[in-house]
């Protein structure tokens, strides 16, 4: 009998694994629910519930299922289930529904077969459905849980029956969370835990003194500043990590006008000199070592390495020079510079409000001054949608499917609600080019002509400043020296991993 | 006229709270620290070594340096710098001008429109006295902290985004003052039903005088004794509670920084054995805030007869 | 009429100063000052505001208040001085020995205890009467001081009865334990004229039953008149003159005492000008030297302003007043 | 206006000043509606003053005299306007002040002020002895601020005893009996011809008391001043008065001249009140107390309102209240007077 | 009574409603819950019928009556965030901030009467000046702050005491309770003391200039003069009648507490009202912010229903009607 007891910045917003695409809900619901396939610890796709799969025709994927697997609740899992898991999450009130963009139906072969159309080949489907959790038909029909939206009592959203290896025994909303090892999960069982549970800690130093104090094993995350303090109190490590994500400025390129700026009526952001100033202007490296405890990669691309198209020699950034950066606004017309209005969040990317600040110092020194103004993240979104901005913080990590083309399609392609296309690219970044290469780069089967495009976009990428990517964020987690457990780089925290001796 | 100045002085320093003053080593101590604090908020750009505000001078590679006196510490920055390499003892200093321009607005605030109310309702009484209170009553049972919140969360929301750093100092100081004016207004309310019963109220209703001169020439003066030990109270309560807003993020932005906002940011470093980004500005919180109460608590005893 | 007997009186005050510590040096508030009562004798103690009427009756119960303190002097009673006792031997004087009665009703009863809780208490502090025993005195003793229906009323509260009703029960609260002697300070003031009559009345009835010596604070020459044997009057901290009660009103030696009894409006004298002592009492910080009365008496002479006059007697009275002093000879 | 007369015009006019004919002024301290509802309690009207009528001669005193509570009070503010009657009417100089529908209070309100009883409470302690005696000059705009004013308010000071150095200081520099003196500086600024004196001294030690009692009557002679003198204390009464009004529970019950009304009052209350009186002559006399409680003024006994403390009341008195009536020259209010129960010779 | 209580109800009532409708109008206007309730990704139509749905697009005077009308019947809708239902969630979250407040106040009003009724019988002794000066120590320095030192005081640095949460809690019917386990008892020590240090002083410094003023009364004389011991003097009828103020700002102090728990839950991560209110804030999630804001404004009602009728006990002259009191 072994308990482990952890705690995060945020709780689970919801027990139902289609109602939010928030990584603090997948990682966590992992845990009890399965998905088809899963990620190992190094992010490669290994089989869960289907034991195989495979492209099946021209524009479909066919999965093997595993059988004998048995939901929380007895019941046996089935094909149906993976259907009915598929219409659940593409229907009303999932938030994983764009998972699904390129299929056209799901096909039930038999018990233990299935098949997924897709509209147009897409070689990447598996990847991008690595967090899709499978649900038991009978189990949500019989609760009325067959949809995953949010404003029914939706029994799905405090209750479980997964397939995983954890059951949830009991559940205190943003208080605490208890899980109990699933005795009768397939998998044979590499964690010796047989009771977890979770407590989110908001507060940072509140969380690094439960470690310290001992009252939980493992906190995620701690502060980059304390993690002299941790590694050297005796008893405890740091685990660090590169995430997947990757910081970046974004900027206005469409409006004529900037929101707050000393220089009406034009909008220098459209000046590729003067975004290149703004890149010339980031001393990343002082970021990193002042803000980021030397704990980040600097960052050319907005995907980091290890990402699906990532290449090094895409990955270099233009070089800190604030003369050049001068010079760049003196040519574009702005010679004693100009201000603009920069959004950035306080409570979403580590120390984004201290990099923010330290960006909104190092453009004074090239004379653009930054009128900052952070925010929490909830009240954020809502003003990059509204297009409130002139400069803006954002950090993007590419799901599940960990593909260069995750950006592509979400950053730099040209807003299009239609085809749910560039739906973040919040300052309409747009360049006809990528417009054309981001169809072709998801459908791309061959994996050179598929290289070729992807630094093609990345080439235009740079030339462009779309973006100013700034680093990639790190994974900083501590656990006392008495539990082993595995960091993955999506930031995910699997409790079937954790030994605790 | 000097004169008179120099004579109205003595006057008061030879008064008997003059002398209570004198005597009262503590009160004479507390005064010049608060009176310190003052002409540092006031002449801050002066005073202080750098201006934290000018982020063009700040540089990166400075953060995090502690003070000077201990290894590694650097003489520019006497008592460290913070995590954005701003001098500590700059931002301290104009984050008590923050603190006190906050505390100081917030409680003017509260003073005007608790005296206001209080002066109305004691003086006519009746139904316009009953209503005034029965809303204070209200006010009450949303402590201040909560109106505060309220407020400054509606502010927040209703306002163009862009403009809440600009705004931030008018809301905190129009939320704490919300929050704070039914202590003056209970204060002046009750004096003043006692004074207007007083027999040189009603020689001034004898010959006419209309009932706001009345209020504000005669009742006024006679009930501030007790409103000014209510504003000390209220600054220092203020002054708490903008850090206690900022602590929950909703105070002064980190551009321009309250002693409470900086004491929120350097709490992140105090794990990490950076210390001085926090205690410092904490230090010089629990001071300020001490001195005022001490200059308070003096003056509650000094003017409360029933005490001497 | 000092006490004939070898018995020492009742209550002695001999050289009594008073003062207060304050920043500008020392107030002398009661200056030297000397009385006695005797045994049922009732002492009428008159003076204008802030002569030390009140200082004096607050030092002979032992309850003067900080930062006031007995200078010098000594009070006796039944010849033992008491002014040097500790709380605890003071506390069982007060009540037992010496009760009081202060000024204002209204504010004299704990606004929380019901009557006969604050009576039981009293009679329990001070005798060995158990609850029961002590409720049926504090009956006996509210009837004693005239409060119908008196049953009903024991388990009132203070706020319940009108000021002459509370100042009954005061005057039952100070006769709990049968002192021999009463401190009431200024007992009427704060009550209606039709009721001031009646307190006084009843105040001395039950003295002269009991046997009980008052001293009866008061500005009211009138009251007493009517009731005191004997008169002190005081001035600026001082007694300026003393003796039987007729001689002082009828027979002033003092200046002061003299302006004092003219400036009443006399009914059966006719609608004249009254005498009027021009000035006021002088403030305690500026107490003139030699008689304090110097700068407001019509009489004064050089040596009342540089030598204080001790108390003589002429005829009945003592008078403090060099007007009377033999060696000299005053202006009369 | 710097050439105001110094003093008040002196009145050689003769005749009614103030003419007050059923006065009354009601208070409503009824609990509040909840009680009333739920506990079945009464509206309660107190009846402060009740049907008052009394002329106050030019140049002459009217004292009016009764226990505390009697409405003694409440006439002196009804007659400066710092109560609105609830009914009767006021005339000034002929003036109507106060009747339904019209009120020209505004035009005598300068003609007549006010001398109160607390010589502590009635100056503000904030201001300047001077500027409190500038104040009604300010406010009738009676002299224009400058050397006339200053002038003024010395002369005033002057008046009363006090130096014009003495305009510098605070209140709470002075004594009582100086303070008073002050509070009728004040009085007198805007020359008033009517003064009203609510117990004037009865805060004051009776030495200060002769002090300020004598300075009124020299006040009152040197400028014909008329006097409403209000008071408890008979003695003084005695002293100040040219006629004498006795009230009991709002009501007045007997009002004469004082030298009748001293030498042998007709209402059995006031036969009891001049008793109360202390006599410095019968030394060791106890007073016959009046005996009773003040009965409460919301509910006043009915028939004549005194019936339960006085020794001559029957069955008519206890039922029917008596109004006032013309006997010997004054008027009273008492069925045992008009019965001749009780004469005026009869002493208890 | 009658009276008294029906007239203290209806003020309840109307400082419920003016709370509620002050309530309701200023969260209309905090935030977007539609943002909160839907994932980043959902379209703007599918917001907008969402909107409809939820009736945010109704006049807001219509809104508030569904509310009220809603709230009467016990439904306080869902939380935007989580969709539970809010009389739910902050029911479970209630017992904790009152455990806190309670015990907050307790130890407030335990230590700080003693320590008041000390320095105000000996003001000139050196242990009152001692409380006097922590005291306004304790009135100085900033909850948050106070906090945080005690967390790295006794969390990391001396392993003394739990520094987050509840610890074990015991359910008693609805009731949750961490006081009657050892680790429930050890979590509540740091966040009590925290919150209760400020009205510790403000108690200790009322009960002391209250015993001042009161001992300096004439009542206090004549019972001195009575003969009565210093011992019934200062407490039989000194200390009682300091008590109906102190109980009125103990009243109020609880109120306050409540509200102030938010800052130490905060800290020390309590799952109580406050945490919930300030997670409430910030996803604009309405229901549960108005709901809070009821739930703190009927506490302080009840409070002070209960102040008043603790006044009734103690002060018998509140017994007496006005009009009477007058009369006699
Ligand atoms: N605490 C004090 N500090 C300084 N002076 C005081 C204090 N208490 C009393 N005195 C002064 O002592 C003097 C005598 O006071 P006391 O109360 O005995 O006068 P009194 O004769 O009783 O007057 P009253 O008739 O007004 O009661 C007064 O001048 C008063 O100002
Ligand atoms: N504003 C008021 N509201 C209610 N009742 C009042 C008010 N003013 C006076 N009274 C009542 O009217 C009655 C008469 O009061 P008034 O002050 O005229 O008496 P008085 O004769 O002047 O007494 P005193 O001698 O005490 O001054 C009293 O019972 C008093 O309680
Ligand atoms: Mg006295
Ligand atoms: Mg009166």
């Amino acid at each position: 009998a072994e308990e482990f007891r952890w705690a995060g910045q945020g709780d689970p917003s919801s027990m139902d694994p289609h109602a939010a695409a928030v990584g603090t809900n997948l990682s966590f619901l992992g845990n009890i629910y399965d998905g088809l396939m899963r990620r190992g610890r190094d992010m490669s796709l290994q089989p869960s519930l289907a034991l195989s799969w495979a492209p099946v025709g021209s524009d479909g994927w066919r999965f093997n299922l595993r059988q004998g697997v048995t939901f929380h609740d007895g019941a046996s899992f089935t094909a149906d289930d993976v259907l009915f898991s598929f219409e659940r999450a593409t229907g009303e009130g999932s938030d994983v529904g764009t998972w699904f963009a390129s299929i056209d139906h799901a096909e039930v072969v038999d018990d233990f077969t299935i098949d997924f159309i897709t509209k147009q080949p897409n070689p990447l489907f598996p990847n991008e459905i690595a967090n899709w959790m499978i649900m038991d038909r009978d189990w949500a029909e019989a609760n009325g849980a067959t949809s995953a939206s949010k404003e029914e009592p939706n029994f799905s959203r405090f209750n479980t029956n997964g397939t995983g290896p954890f059951k949830l025994e009991s559940r205190q909303a943003d208080v605490r969370t208890v899980l109990v090892a699933n005795d009768g999960w397939w998998d044979t069982a590499e964690h010796n835990v047989t009771r977890a549970t979770y407590t989110p800690i908001g507060t940072d130093a509140t969380r690094i003194a439960a470690l310290l104090s001992g009252e939980v094993d493992f906190v995620n995350p701690i502060p980059l500043q304390d993690v002299a303090r941790v590694n050297g109190a005796g008893g405890f490590s740091v685990i660090e990590g590169v995430e997947t994500r990757v910081i970046m400025l974004g900027m206005e390129h469409q409006n004529d006008t900037l929101h707050d700026s000393n220089v009406t009526g034009v909008n220098p952001m459209k000046d590729v000199r003067v975004r290149q100033a703004v890149y010339h202007a980031i001393d990343i490296d002082s970021i990193i070592e002042n803000v980021m405890r030397g704990q980040a990669l600097p960052a050319g691309l907005l995907i980091s390495p290890g990402a699906n198209g990532f290449k090094d020699e895409f990955n270099t950034r233009l070089p800190y020079d604030p003369d050049r950066s001068r010079q760049l606004l003196a040519d574009a017309g702005y010679p004693d510079g100009f201000s603009l209005l920069f959004r950035c969040p306080n409570d979403r990317y580590i120390n984004d409000e201290a990099i923010c600040q330290a960006i909104t110092a190092m453009l004074a020194q090239v004379g653009i001054q930054a009128n900052l103004q952070t925010i929490t993240v909830s009240n954020y979104w809502p003003l990059l949608r509204e297009d409130d901005f002139d400069m803006y913080l954002l950090g993007w990590s590419p799901g599940g499917s960990l593909d260069a083309s995750h950006p592509m399609r979400f950053l730099m392609h040209t807003p299009d609600p239609e085809k749910r296309l560039g739906s973040w690219n919040f300052g309409k970044f747009s360049n006809a080019t990528i417009d054309s290469l981001v169809p072709q780069i998801v459908s791309e089967v061959d994996a050179g002509r598929r290289q070729d495009m992807i630094d093609q976009v990345h080439g235009i990428m740079r030339d462009e400043v779309a973006y100013v990517p700034l680093h990639v964020q790190p994974l900083v987690w501590a656990k006392s020296d008495n539990v082993e457990l595995t960091q993955r780089p999506d930031n995910f925290f699997n409790l079937y991993w954790v030994r605790v001796n | 006229m000097t004169d008179t100045n120099t004579r109205l002085l003595y006057r008061i320093y030879d008064s008997d709270i003059g002398y209570s003053f004198r005597k009262s080593r503590i009160a004479v101590a507390a005064t010049i620290v608060t009176l310190i604090y003052f002409l540092a908020a006031i002449f801050a750009p002066l005073v202080a070594p750098t201006n934290p505000y000018d982020l063009a001078s700040l540089n990166l590679s400075d953060a995090f340096t502690p003070p000077a006196w201990v290894e590694g510490g650097s003489s520019k920055f006497l008592i460290g710098a913070d995590d954005q390499g701003r001098d500590l003892l700059s931002a301290i200093i104009f984050g008590a001008r923050m603190s006190l321009l906050v505390g100081f607005a917030s409680t003017f605030l509260a003073f005007v429109i608790g005296v206001s109310v209080g002066l109305v309702a004691g003086f006519r009484g009746g139904m316009v006295d009953a209503i005034l209170m029965r809303i204070a009553d209200i006010q009450l049972s949303f402590p201040a902290i909560l109106v505060a919140l309220l407020i400054d969360g509606v502010a927040r929301s209703v306002m163009p985004s862009d403009m809440h750093d600009t705004i931030a100092l008018w809301v905190l100081i129009f939320s704490i003052g919300i929050s704070g004016w039914v202590n003056f207004a209970r204060t002046v309310r009750g004096s003043c039903m006692v004074e207007r019963g007083k027999e040189y109220v009603q020689a001034a209703r004898v010959i006419g005088i209309k009932s706001t001169t009345i209020m504000v020439r005669h009742l006024l003066p006679n009930v501030m004794g007790p409103v000014l030990v209510i504003a000390t109270i209220q600054l220092a309560v203020a002054i708490l509670l903008e850090a206690a807003l900022s602590f929950l993020g909703v105070g002064m932005p980190l551009t321009k920084p309250s002693l409470g906002t900086l004491i929120n940011t350097g709490q992140n470093f105090l794990y990490s054995g950076e210390w001085w980004i926090t205690i410092f500005p904490g230090v010089a919180l629990a001071i300020l805030v001490l001195a005022v109460n001490l200059v308070g608590d003096w003056m509650r005893d000094a003017l409360n007869p029933k005490l001497r | 009429m000092a006490p004939q007997n070898d018995s020492p009186p009742l209550l002695e005050v001999r050289n009594l100063s008073i003062e207060f510590p304050t920043r500008r040096g020392t107030l002398v508030a009661v200056d030297d000052i000397s009385l006695h009562i005797d045994q049922g004798e009732v002492l009428g103690v008159v003076g204008e505001s802030g002569a030390g009427k009140s200082l004096t009756g607050n030092a002979i119960i032992g309850l003067l208040e900080h930062p006031g303190r007995i200078a010098s002097g000594e009070i006796l009673l039944n010849g033992k001085r008491i002014d040097n006792l500790s709380y605890e031997q003071m506390r069982r004087i007060r009540g037992r020995d010496i009760g009081a009665v202060f000024q204002d009703p209204l504010t004299s009863l704990n606004p929380l205890y019901t009557v006969s809780r604050q009576l039981v208490e009293t009679i329990k502090v001070h005798t060995d009467l158990d609850t029961g025993a002590a409720r049926a005195r504090a009956l006996e003793l509210l009837e004693a001081v005239g409060i119908p229906a008196a049953k009903e009323r024991l388990s009132s509260y203070p706020h319940e009865f009108s000021g002459g009703m509370r100042q009954r029960v005061v005057i039952a609260l100070a006769l709990a334990a049968e002192p021999r002697l009463i401190i009431a300070d200024e007992p009427t003031t704060a009550l209606d004229v039709s009721i001031q009559a009646q307190i006084i009345a009843l105040l001395k009835r039950l003295c002269a039953e009991r046997g009980t010596a008052v001293m009866l604070v008061t500005h009211d020459m009138g009251v007493i008149a009517e009731t005191a044997d004997r008169v002190a009057v005081m001035y600026a901290g001082r007694v300026v003159e003393t003796g039987p009660v007729a001689s002082v009103i009828q027979n002033a030696h003092h200046p002061y005492t003299s302006g004092l009894m003219g400036s009443i409006p006399h009914m059966k004298h006719g609608v004249n000008r009254l005498t009027q002592i021009d000035g006021a009492m002088p403030r305690l910080n500026a107490i003139p030297q030699g008689c304090a009365f110097n700068p407001r008496c019509e009489k004064v002479f050089d040596r009342c302003r540089k030598e204080r006059p001790e108390l003589i007697s002429i005829e009945q009275n003592e008078v403090a007043c060099w007007l009377y002093q033999s060696d000299v000879g005053g202006v009369s | 206006m710097s050439d105001a007369p110094v003093i008040g015009p002196a009145m050689t006019k003769s005749g009614t000043l103030m003419r007050v004919e059923g006065l009354k002024r009601y208070f409503d301290v009824s609990p509040p509606l909840l009680n009333r509802w739920f506990e079945g309690r009464p509206r309660q009207i107190l009846k402060a003053v009740d049907d008052a009528t009394f002329d106050v001669e030019r140049g002459k005193t009217l004292s009016l005299v009764g226990e505390s509570g009697c409405g003694k009070s409440t006439v002196a503010r009804c007659l400066v306007g710092l109560h609105k009657p609830t009914g009767g009417k006021i005339e000034f100089d002929d003036i109507v002040v106060t009747a339904s529908g019209t009120d020209h209070f505004a035009q005598v309100r300068h003609r007549m002020q006010m001398i109160f009883q607390d010589p502590f409470a009635s100056l503000n302690p904030r201001w300047r002895v001077f500027n409190i005696v500038a104040e009604p000059i300010r406010a009738f705009g009676l002299i224009d601020a400058g050397v006339a004013l200053t002038r003024r308010v010395h002369e005033l000071l002057d008046l009363v005893g006090l130096t014009a150095e003495d305009g510098k200081k605070y209140p709470h520099e002075f004594s009582g009996g100086q303070r008073q003196r002050i509070s009728i500086a004040r009085a007198l600024a805007s020359n008033p011809e009517f003064l009203i004196c609510d117990e004037p001294t009865s805060a004051l030690d009776v030495s200060v008391q002769a002090q300020i009692l004598n300075l009124m009557r020299d006040l009152q002679d040197e400028f014909g001043l008329t006097y409403l003198f209000i008071s408890h204390d008979l003695s003084v009464v005695y002293h100040m008065s040219d006629s004498v009004g006795v009230m009991y529970l709002g009501r007045i019950v007997e009002i004469r001249s004082a030298a009748e009304f001293f030498a042998g009052p007709l209402h059995p209350y006031s036969q009891l009140l001049l008793e109360t009186i202390p006599s410095l002559e019968n030394i060791g006399v106890a007073r016959a107390p009046l005996a009773g409680e003040v009965p409460n003024p919301l509910s006043p006994p009915t028939g004549c309102a005194f019936h339960p403390r006085c020794p001559f009341a029957n069955d008519r008195c206890r039922s029917e209240r008596p109004s006032l009536r013309e006997v010997n020259g004054g008027l009273a209010a008492c069925h045992g007077v008009e019965e001749n129960r009780i004469s005026e010779t009869q002493q208890l | 009574m009658i009276a008294f209580a029906v007239r203290r109800f209806i003020q309840a009532i109307v400082v419920l409603l003016a709370v509620s409708l002050i309530a309701f109008v200023m969260f209309k206007y905090v935030g977007d819950p539609i943002s909160q309730m839907v994932g980043p990704e959902t379209p703007i139509d599918q917001r907008e019928a969402l909107r409809e749905q939820l009736g945010l697009n109704d006049p807001v005077p219509l809104q508030f009556m569904h509310y009220l009308g809603d709230v009467v019947q016990g439904n306080f809708g869902r939380s935007f965030r989580t969709g539970l239902a809010v009389d739910r969630v902050l029911l479970e979250r209630i017992p904790a901030t009152l455990e806190l407040a309670i015990v907050a106040v307790l130890y407030a009003v335990v230590a700080g009467i003693p320590m008041g009724v000390y320095s105000g019988l000996y003001p000139d002794r050196w242990l009152s000046k001692f409380f006097q000066t922590v005291s306004l120590i304790g009135i100085s320095l900033p909850t948050f702050f106070v906090g945080v030192i005690l967390i790295y005081i006794f969390g990391p640095t001396l392993n003394l005491l739990p520094t987050f949460g509840r610890g074990e809690v015991v359910h008693i019917g609805f009731w949750s309770t961490g006081l009657l386990t050892v680790s429930g008892l050890k979590s509540i020590i740091l966040p009590a003391f925290t919150l209760g240090m400020f009205q510790l002083t403000l108690i200790m410094r009322l009960v002391r200039s209250e015993m001042l003023e009161v001992l300096r009364t004439d009542y206090i004389k004549f019972a001195r003069a009575r003969g009565l011991s210093n011992r019934a003097v200062n407490f039989g009828h000194a200390l009682k009648n300091t008590l109906v103020p102190v109980i009125t700002v103990i009243g109020l102090q609880l109120g306050q507490v409540i509200a102030f728990a938010i800052i130490t839950e905060a800290v020390f991560q309590w799952p109580g009202m406050g945490l919930l209110f300030l997670q409430a804030i910030q996803f604009a999630d309405v229901p549960v912010m108005s709901t809070y804001l009821l739930v703190v404004a009927v506490f302080f009602v009840a409070i002070n229903l209960v102040v008043d009728l603790l006044y009734y006990v103690i002060d018998p002259r509140l017994r007496l009607d006005r009009a009477v009191a007058q009369g006699g």
